[in-house]
């Protein structure tokens, strides 16, 4: 049987006045993938985000979530098609609790059996996406939980966005530069945490960073932007190779001492 | 406690309240129903527009021209329907007239909806006086059959009853909840789910229904009415402006404020004629700037707060007065919180 | 129509839309640029007419001597209320939201004190004089037409007082210093802002410039304590239609304003008026939220 | 005009400042981030290392101003004032966390105000000198602040902080969220800033880059200060590699410092689904 | 020494409607609770009172309005009370007045609907639009007027008036070239006087309130209108309008207006009076006149009949009263004493100059032009 995709874009262009943001970028994302998307700065990604899901309306193209037609829907039905997202600058509820930052996205949960609304837990949500108190635990964020989510740091605040994205119980989860400032061990944490969502949760997982080396190593399959155009989409080993990404975005990142196995494992 | 024990507390309160306010025509004066009745409307629609504004922080200016409306709709209606037939109309309208200005204008945020709600407040009112002038010939309605004064009160009170025991309800709902995410970052609560759209027309909506139907039900003591009366932008404004100084986004803030604005606002206006509405103005202007959380957030640390504050504005200025070198000194245990950003 | 009776129509409907322009000076600076929404704007103004007045009946000084005297005297009042009431506001408000919805409930506290600071003292009394209401004649291609000499100072003065403002803005960085300051208080520190200073200086030259309009007003209307509020109201209009914050925007939404009401005054019925200015004004705002004249997309 | 009071240091950098800190505190309310901190800042271009949560922006915020702290900072001999825009007047300038631009306004006009101190002439020698460090910019100059990208937002807060000419530059994370090609060019900007006389103080997490181009270092672990020297023995240093390099690939043994870090593997070490 | 007659009243003082209560009537209420008490005190049936007045601002706010008087006549049972400004104001206490049952003589309510209303409490003083009308429309006729600009305020005045003129026109073989409704508080009426100077009408009217008859009077000098009768209303009867227009600039301007010093020496008397009391401020030349005479019914009524409130009305409601302003008599609610009358500004007085049984000068029949 064939897999349907779960999300499939299709020549999917955003233009901002004159300027082409994204440039009929096309991709598929099957359930249980883990996507890196990769670019250099100004190159789309976010724009591409915001386009599937639903957050900016594209120009043209169309958006397809297991088979549905979403195309100019409003982001709360990609979000009810099991779509979640963060946001690369952190746009969590600031007067609100930690707490209630997560509480609010499981009441409008997009996956919810419809028994739930009357029988309340169901047995069928993982643990982990049960209550509050279970994602904060998984995002490390426990201690936190009742201060408000204007107090946290910057990088405390991306974990607390991924907790928000979790807390809608999705299928599918877009990450957006969630390891930003973080040093080269946490990334190595993070990448860690998501490829185990992405395995017991069963997710599909599409990660936007520049922390490349670590990336690389995580993913199965990369996305490469560059003035609003995919120019590479592969496995790592591939892409890594592709003379266009090295010129546009790797330039010597990948010689270096410390991230050669990358080359010589996706070679291997 | 606990979000029931909170429940159990906001509704016996409720309960309370309404009971004495059912009592009090039975024994106290003409003129403490009347003002209870200015009371009552104002926690009506300040409730309501607390309601919904408040949490979604959508300055609505409108509440003019649904109350407007509810008192056209029952000053013309009111000799053929009954009374509570009436009402519910002049609050229907008004709600179906909230749904279409909601419709055109809730995609605008901040101070253009502000704006926006004003002045559509305000084209109505022109519109219907041109109306009124060019079809019927005349402005304004006479009306020559209203109801006594006790119904009005019990209307009104059941109004604000209603209005309050939803606000207690629609708090626990995810109604509720998305209009606070709403009101928090909209477009970060749509990517979690919430129809936002629906929820602004249906809140905006509700909003206008209550003050269409206080309208309907105040304006029959006018006698008279008038676009420029029913439409006077001040009842927005009040509104409000009450809604504010309770705190805009708790319960019981719009209805304590309600009541304790309006009490004052007549005890200064009787006791000190010449100089009440400075005092007002006054009041005002310190309630916000020395309580800025609202009527609702006063506690006793509040006091407390207060007294450090002067403590602290005495040394501040007489640290300024007796110059910069002992200020220096001082920096060091000043170690405060909130600084003075400007 | 002949094409003189035309250009006479256009040229009311500017002459009032320069008294629109210079009513929304001050309230432009205010709220466009500093997110004040000073609703007793016109309450301020009054002062300045009143001012004016009193100057004019018992001191017998001229009025013109007043613009100057009345913009000195509320720039004044303007530094010392920021002082007292706005400084604490901005040092206390966690976000501009709240910063703006406590700044409206200060100015609806200013509007009670100070409207009834002016009955109290003046009384409530409606209140004129007689100023250089001899109408001038203005050579127009194909005829000529007259107007009150008044009016036309008030349009000069307007016209002086928006360009002067415009070209202080363009060349100097204070306006951008208010705009960053309201956009981010932290970033504009940063930047070596004194932000204690420059936040009351400019809304004292805002309500200074209310002082002015009043001072100017009183030349051409009656005035009364209560006469401020519909004065707000047009202010709020013109700053929205140009775009908050638009000096240049500002002037060209009151002129247009103004020949949009002359116009539809003229063809049909002066009761439409209102009618047609909001009807104007809304559409504005939904089609083109960020202002009729400015280029800058803003987003709502 | 007191607004444009110009700066009582050299324009176009060669102050060579000299930071000398001493008995440092700072926080948040009653909560004390940093105890009695002493540290002292070379010309030249020093950087704080540092995982999560440490107080390395809780260092830099104290220092200009922007929370209350409690010792002597003593900038070239003299006492640091108090007040942000003070500090900003005695030549020192800071790239914020969370970058505190200006959304509604272009890039032109962030920029600008960057240049607040300066006077005009010079505030349109050192626009044409950001433009030419960062052609982005240039090429987005009326573009509204807040709808760039992340990483071109960086840029903007970077280049905006150059435009005083200050002579004590101070970095937060300046290359958080900038492709790895942009942080070299980032990092080389910053270097000949440091080398054209400005002293710069820099916060990073790109450990290895960020040595690589410094002269000296400093650690901070919970708020205090727990190693330092010149960046190149630093960077050889155990504590560095352990903590910071990811020397150690075997995800069962992986050490970090960061105690949420720490935190987060025990959870996730339980089983997620039922 | 007997307990005071406690009179209450609610009065704007502050709001839009200041600018009318302030001239037409609290002064009034003010001048004659003094003149009383420096006499001794209100005659009640023969026994000297006190009077103590008991007031308080409305902010031209109609509810505020309604809770006053409910409190005064509910709560605080007052003997008496005194009216409200305008008509909005007495519109909504109307039926309270009927409820409570005191006797209102109402001095600046203005509309038939209020007549129509049959309240037996409730009187109105001032000339009903009808009256006033027919008086105007007489005048313009007989010096021989074809045709009329009209301009109205939106509102029940305007509409009323604008109403009865039109009733009034008919027959009287003149015609209506322009008329044009605005909106209260407009800033420019130029584009309409410019059209109709264009029509050059013989006569002008306008049913406009004070700071619109300025506005329209300043504009018609701006643009040169200059017809041979120019009349506006509320306000020209005001010392205002001379302050503002300068007495060679109102010379000739005609407007509502019922009396002046010179019809009569109570008028005088009033009129000296309020000057005095009000350091130079002058009595307006209409509705003050029939407030004071409204004061003077009440008086000359709790002579007769002390404070039963019941007989009061019946006296007031079933006696011709001698005024300050001429006779008074009362159909219904409506006075139908006192004549519709035109007033027009001669050298510096707003003289009564229609009817000429009333008139106070002769009608100046062509308006010198705008100086
Ligand atoms: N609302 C907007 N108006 C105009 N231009 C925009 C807007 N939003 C994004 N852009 C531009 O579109 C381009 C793509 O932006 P995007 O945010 O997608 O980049 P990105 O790949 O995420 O970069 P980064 O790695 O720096 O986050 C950028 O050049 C940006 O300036
Ligand atoms: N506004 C605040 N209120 C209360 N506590 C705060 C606040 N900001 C930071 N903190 C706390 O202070 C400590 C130090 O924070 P700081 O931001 O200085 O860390 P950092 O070293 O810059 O970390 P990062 O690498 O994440 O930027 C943290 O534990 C944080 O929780
Ligand atoms: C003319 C006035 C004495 C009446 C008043 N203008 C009113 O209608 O309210
Ligand atoms: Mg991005
Ligand atoms: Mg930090």
């Amino acid at each position: 049987m064939a897999l349907l995709p779960l999300l499939d874009a299709k020549d999917i262009t955003v233009r901002f006045g004159g300027l082409v943001a994204v440039d009929s970028v096309s991709a598929t994302f099957m359930p249980g993938e883990l996507v890196g998307i990769i670019g250099p700065n100004g190159a789309g990604k976010t724009t591409f985000f915001n386009a599937i899901s639903g957050v900016t309306q594209p120009t043209s193209g169309a958006l397809k979530v297991q088979g549905r037609e979403l195309s100019g829907k409003g982001p709360h039905r990609f979000a009810a098609h099991g779509l979640a997202r963060t946001f690369q600058t952190p746009r969590t509820f600031p007067d609100m609790l930690v707490r209630d930052n997560i509480a609010f996205g499981l009441k409008f949960a997009g996956r919810r059996p419809r028994k739930y609304i009357w029988w309340g837990e169901e047995t069928t949500v993982p643990w982990v996406l049960r209550t509050p108190e279970s994602i904060l635990g998984l995002i490390g964020l426990r201690d936190q939980a009742d201060l408000p989510a204007a107090a946290i740091t910057p990088s405390q605040q991306r974990l607390l966005e991924i907790g928000m994205a979790l807390a809608t119980r999705p299928r599918m989860l877009l990450l957006d530069e969630v390891a930003a400032g973080l040093t080269e061990n946490e990334v190595e944490e993070m990448a860690r945490l998501i490829r185990r969502l992405r395995d017991e949760l069963d997710l599909t997982v599409v990660w936007i960073e520049h922390a490349v080396t670590t990336l690389l190593r995580h993913v199965e399959r990369v996305i490469v932007l560059y003035q609003g155009k995919k120019i590479a989409d592969g496995t790592p080993a591939e892409v890594v190779r592709n003379a266009e990404v090295i010129e546009a975005y790797l330039g010597d990142e990948m010689n270096e001492p410390s991230t050669e196995h990358v080359v010589e494992e996706a070679s291997a | 406690m606990n979000s029931r024990q909170f429940l159990i507390r906001d509704l016996l309160v409720l309960f309370g309240l309404t009971g004495w306010a059912i009592a009090l025509p039975g024994f106290a004066s003409e003129f403490a129903v009347s003002m209870a009745l200015t009371c009552l409307m104002y926690i009506a629609l300040s409730s309501s527009w607390a309601l919904f504004c408040g949490t979604t922080r959508y300055l609505s200016l409108a509440t003019s021209a649904f109350f407007g409306i509810g008192a056209y709709t029952s000053a013309i209606l009111l000799e053929q329907l009954s009374w509570v037939q009436a009402i519910a109309l002049g609050s229907l309208i008004a709600a179906a007239v909230a749904v279409v200005m909601g419709a055109a204008v809730l995609h605008l945020r901040g101070t253009y909806f502000a704006v926006l709600t004003f002045g559509m407040t305000e084209l109505i009112r022109h519109a219907i006086s041109y109306f009124e002038k060019s079809v019927t010939g005349t402005v304004g309605r006479v009306l020559m059959v209203v109801p006594e004064r006790d119904t009005i009160y019990f209307t009104v009170l059941a109004l604000a009853v209603i209005t309050v025991a939803l606000s207690i309800a629609i708090r626990r709902t995810r109604f509720g909840l998305a209009m606070l995410g709403i009101g928090a970052d909209e477009q970060r609560a749509q990517t979690l789910g919430v129809n936002t759209r629906w929820v602004k027309v249906a809140g905006f909506a509700l909003t206008a229904a209550v003050a269409g139907a206080v309208g309907a039900a105040m304006s029959v003591r006018w006698t008279y009415i008038d676009p420029h009366t029913v439409f006077n932008p001040f009842i927005g404004f009040q509104t409000v402006l009450i809604a504010l100084i309770g705190g805009a986004a708790t319960l019981w803030g719009p209805l304590i404020a309600a009541i304790v604005f309006s009490v004052l606002a007549e005890t200064l206006r009787l006791q000190v004629p010449q100089i009440y509405m400075m005092s007002l103005g006054l009041l005002l202007i310190l309630s916000v700037l020395y309580l800025p959380g609202g009527l609702a957030s006063l506690r006793t640390e509040t006091f407390r707060g207060w007294r450090d504050g002067a403590k602290l504005w005495w040394q501040e200025t007489r640290d300024d007065l007796s110059g910069e070198a002992k200020r220096h000194k001082q920096r060091e245990k000043s170690l405060r919180e909130r600084r003075d950003v400007f | 129509m002949s094409f003189s009776a035309w250009l006479e129509l256009l040229a009311s409907g500017l002459i009032t839309g320069g008294i629109y322009a210079l009513v929304a000076l001050g309230l432009n600076l205010q709220y466009g640029l500093m997110r004040i929404l000073n609703i007793a704007h016109g309450e301020f103004l009054m002062v300045g007419a009143y001012l004016t007045w009193m100057a004019q009946t018992s001191l017998g000084l001229n009025p013109l001597f007043m613009v100057p005297v009345s913009f000195g005297m509320l720039f004044v009042l303007g530094w010392v209320v920021h002082r007292l009431c706005f400084r604490r506001l901005t040092a206390t408000s966690p976000n501009i939201d709240i910063f703006e919805a406590r700044g409206l409930m200060v100015a609806f506290g200013l509007m009670f004190l100070v409207q009834n600071f002016a009955s109290w003292m003046w009384g409530g009394d409606l209140r004129g004089y007689d100023f250089l209401t001899e109408p001038v004649q203005i050579p127009l291609p194909g005829g000529e037409a007259q107007f009150a000499g008044n009016k036309l100072l008030v349009f000069a003065l307007a016209l002086l007082f928006s360009g002067a403002l415009i070209v202080l803005l363009r060349t100097t960085l204070l306006g951008k210093g208010v705009r960053a300051l309201m956009q981010s208080p932290t970033g504009a520190q940063l930047m070596g802002i004194n932000t204690r200073q420059l936040h009351p200086l400019m809304f004292g030259i805002g309500l200074g410039l209310s002082g002015v309009a009043g001072c100017l007003i009183s030349m051409a209307y009656t005035i009364s304590p209560s006469m401020g509020e519909p004065y707000t109201i047009t202010a709020l209009i013109v700053i929205t239609l140009g775009g908050f914050g638009s000096m240049g925007g500002a002037l060209a939404g009151g002129l247009l304003l103004g020949v949009i009401e002359a116009l539809g005054m003229h063809f049909t019925n002066p009761s439409l008026k209102a009618l047609l200015s909001y009807v104007v004004f809304i559409s504005v705002l939904l089609l083109r939220p960020e202002g009729l004249f400015s280029r800058k997309s803003r987003k709502a | 005009m007191m607004w444009y009071r110009p700066s009582p240091f050299e324009l176009g950098g060669g102050g060579r400042a000299r930071l000398k800190v001493n008995g440092l505190s700072a926080g948040y309310g009653a909560f004390l981030v940093l105890r009695d901190l002493k540290l002292e800042i070379q010309p030249g271009l020093t950087v704080v290392l540092g995982p999560n949560g440490a107080g390395k922006t809780t260092l830099l915020k104290a220092l200009n101003g922007l929370i209350p702290r409690g010792g002597t900072v003593l900038l070239d001999g003299q006492e640091m004032p108090e007040k942000t825009h003070e500090i900003v007047q005695a030549g020192v300038a800071l790239v914020p966390e969370g970058r505190q631009l200006f959304p509604q306004m272009t890039v032109t006009e962030n920029l600008e105000l960057g240049g607040w101190l300066v006077p005009k002439a010079q505030r349109a020698e050192r626009l044409a000198q950001a433009f030419v460090d960062f052609p982005k910019l240039k090429e987005r100059a009326t573009q509204l602040a807040g709808t760039m990208s992340g990483g071109e937002q960086q840029m903007v807060a970077v280049a905006r902080a150059m435009m005083c000419a200050p002579r004590l530059l101070m970095l937060d994370e300046p290359s958080l969220g900038l492709a790895p090609k942009m942080v070299d060019e980032l990092l080389t900007i910053v270097r000949r800033i440091a080398d054209a006389g400005t002293t710069v103080l820099m916060v990073e997490q790109n450990v290895k880059k960020a040595l690589a181009v410094a002269d000296r270092g400093y650690v901070m672990e919970r708020g205090t200060l727990v190693a330092n020297g010149p960046a190149k023995l630093l960077a050889r240093s155990t504590v560095i590699r352990e903590a910071y390099l990811g020397a150690d690939k075997d995800p069962a043994t992986g050490t970090t410092s960061a105690a949420d870090a720490v935190q987060r593997r025990k959870a996730v070490a339980t089983s997620l689904t039922p | 020494q007997s307990a005071p007659v406690r009179i209450g009243y609610s009065m704007s003082r502050t709001g839009p409607w200041t600018g009318g209560a302030q001239v037409s009537q609290e002064p009034n209420y003010l001048l004659w609770a003094e003149q009383q008490n420096a006499a001794g005190g209100l005659d009640v049936k023969g026994v000297k009172r006190q009077i103590e007045l008991i007031s308080s601002d409305d902010r031209s706010d109609t509810e505020t309005v309604v809770r006053t008087y409910e409190k005064l006549m509910g709560s605080d049972k007052v003997d008496l009370v005194l009216p409200p400004w305008g008509s909005n104001a007495n519109f909504a206490v109307a039926p309270l007045a009927n409820r409570f049952q005191y006797p209102f003589l109402a001095p600046t309510a203005l509309s038939k609907r209020l007549v129509e209303m049959r309240l037996p409490y409730f009187f109105l003083l001032l000339q009903q639009p009808g009256a006033m009308t027919n008086a105007l429309v007489d005048m313009l006729k007989s010096n021989g007027v074809k045709t009329v600009a009209l301009i109205y305020v939106d509102d029940l005045f305007g509409l009323e008036n604008f109403a009865a003129f039109k009733v009034a026109l008919q027959g009287s073989g003149i015609t209506l070239v322009e008329d044009k409704s605005y909106p209260g508080g407009v800033k420019d009426l130029s584009p309409v006087l410019r059209s109709m100077k264009d029509k050059n009408p013989d006569a002008f009217v306008g049913f406009t309130y004070p700071p619109d008859t300025i506005l329209a009077s300043r504009q018609a000098k701006e643009v040169g209108f200059n017809p041979k009768f120019f009349y506006a209303s509320v306000g020209t009867a005001f010392q205002l309008y001379r302050n503002v227009m300068t007495p060679a600039g109102a010379e000739g301007v005609l407007g509502m207006g019922s009396w002046n010093s010179k019809t009569s020496p109570g008028a005088k008397a009033y009129f000296d009076a309020h000057t005095k009391k009000f350091e130079g401020k002058e009595p307006d030349r209409w509705a003050s006149g029939a407030c004071w005479a409204g004061l003077e019914i009440l008086t000359n009524a709790v002579k007769a009949q002390g404070l039963d409130r019941k007989a009061i009305r019946d006296y007031v409601a079933n006696t011709t009263h001698k005024t300050i302003i001429g006779d008074i008599k009362f159909n219904g609610s409506e006075n139908v004493g006192t004549p519709g009358t035109v007033s027009q500004w001669q050298n510096g007085e707003f003289e009564v100059v229609w009817p000429k049984n009333v008139a106070t000068a002769a009608l100046n029949p062509a308006k010198p032009a705008w100086k």
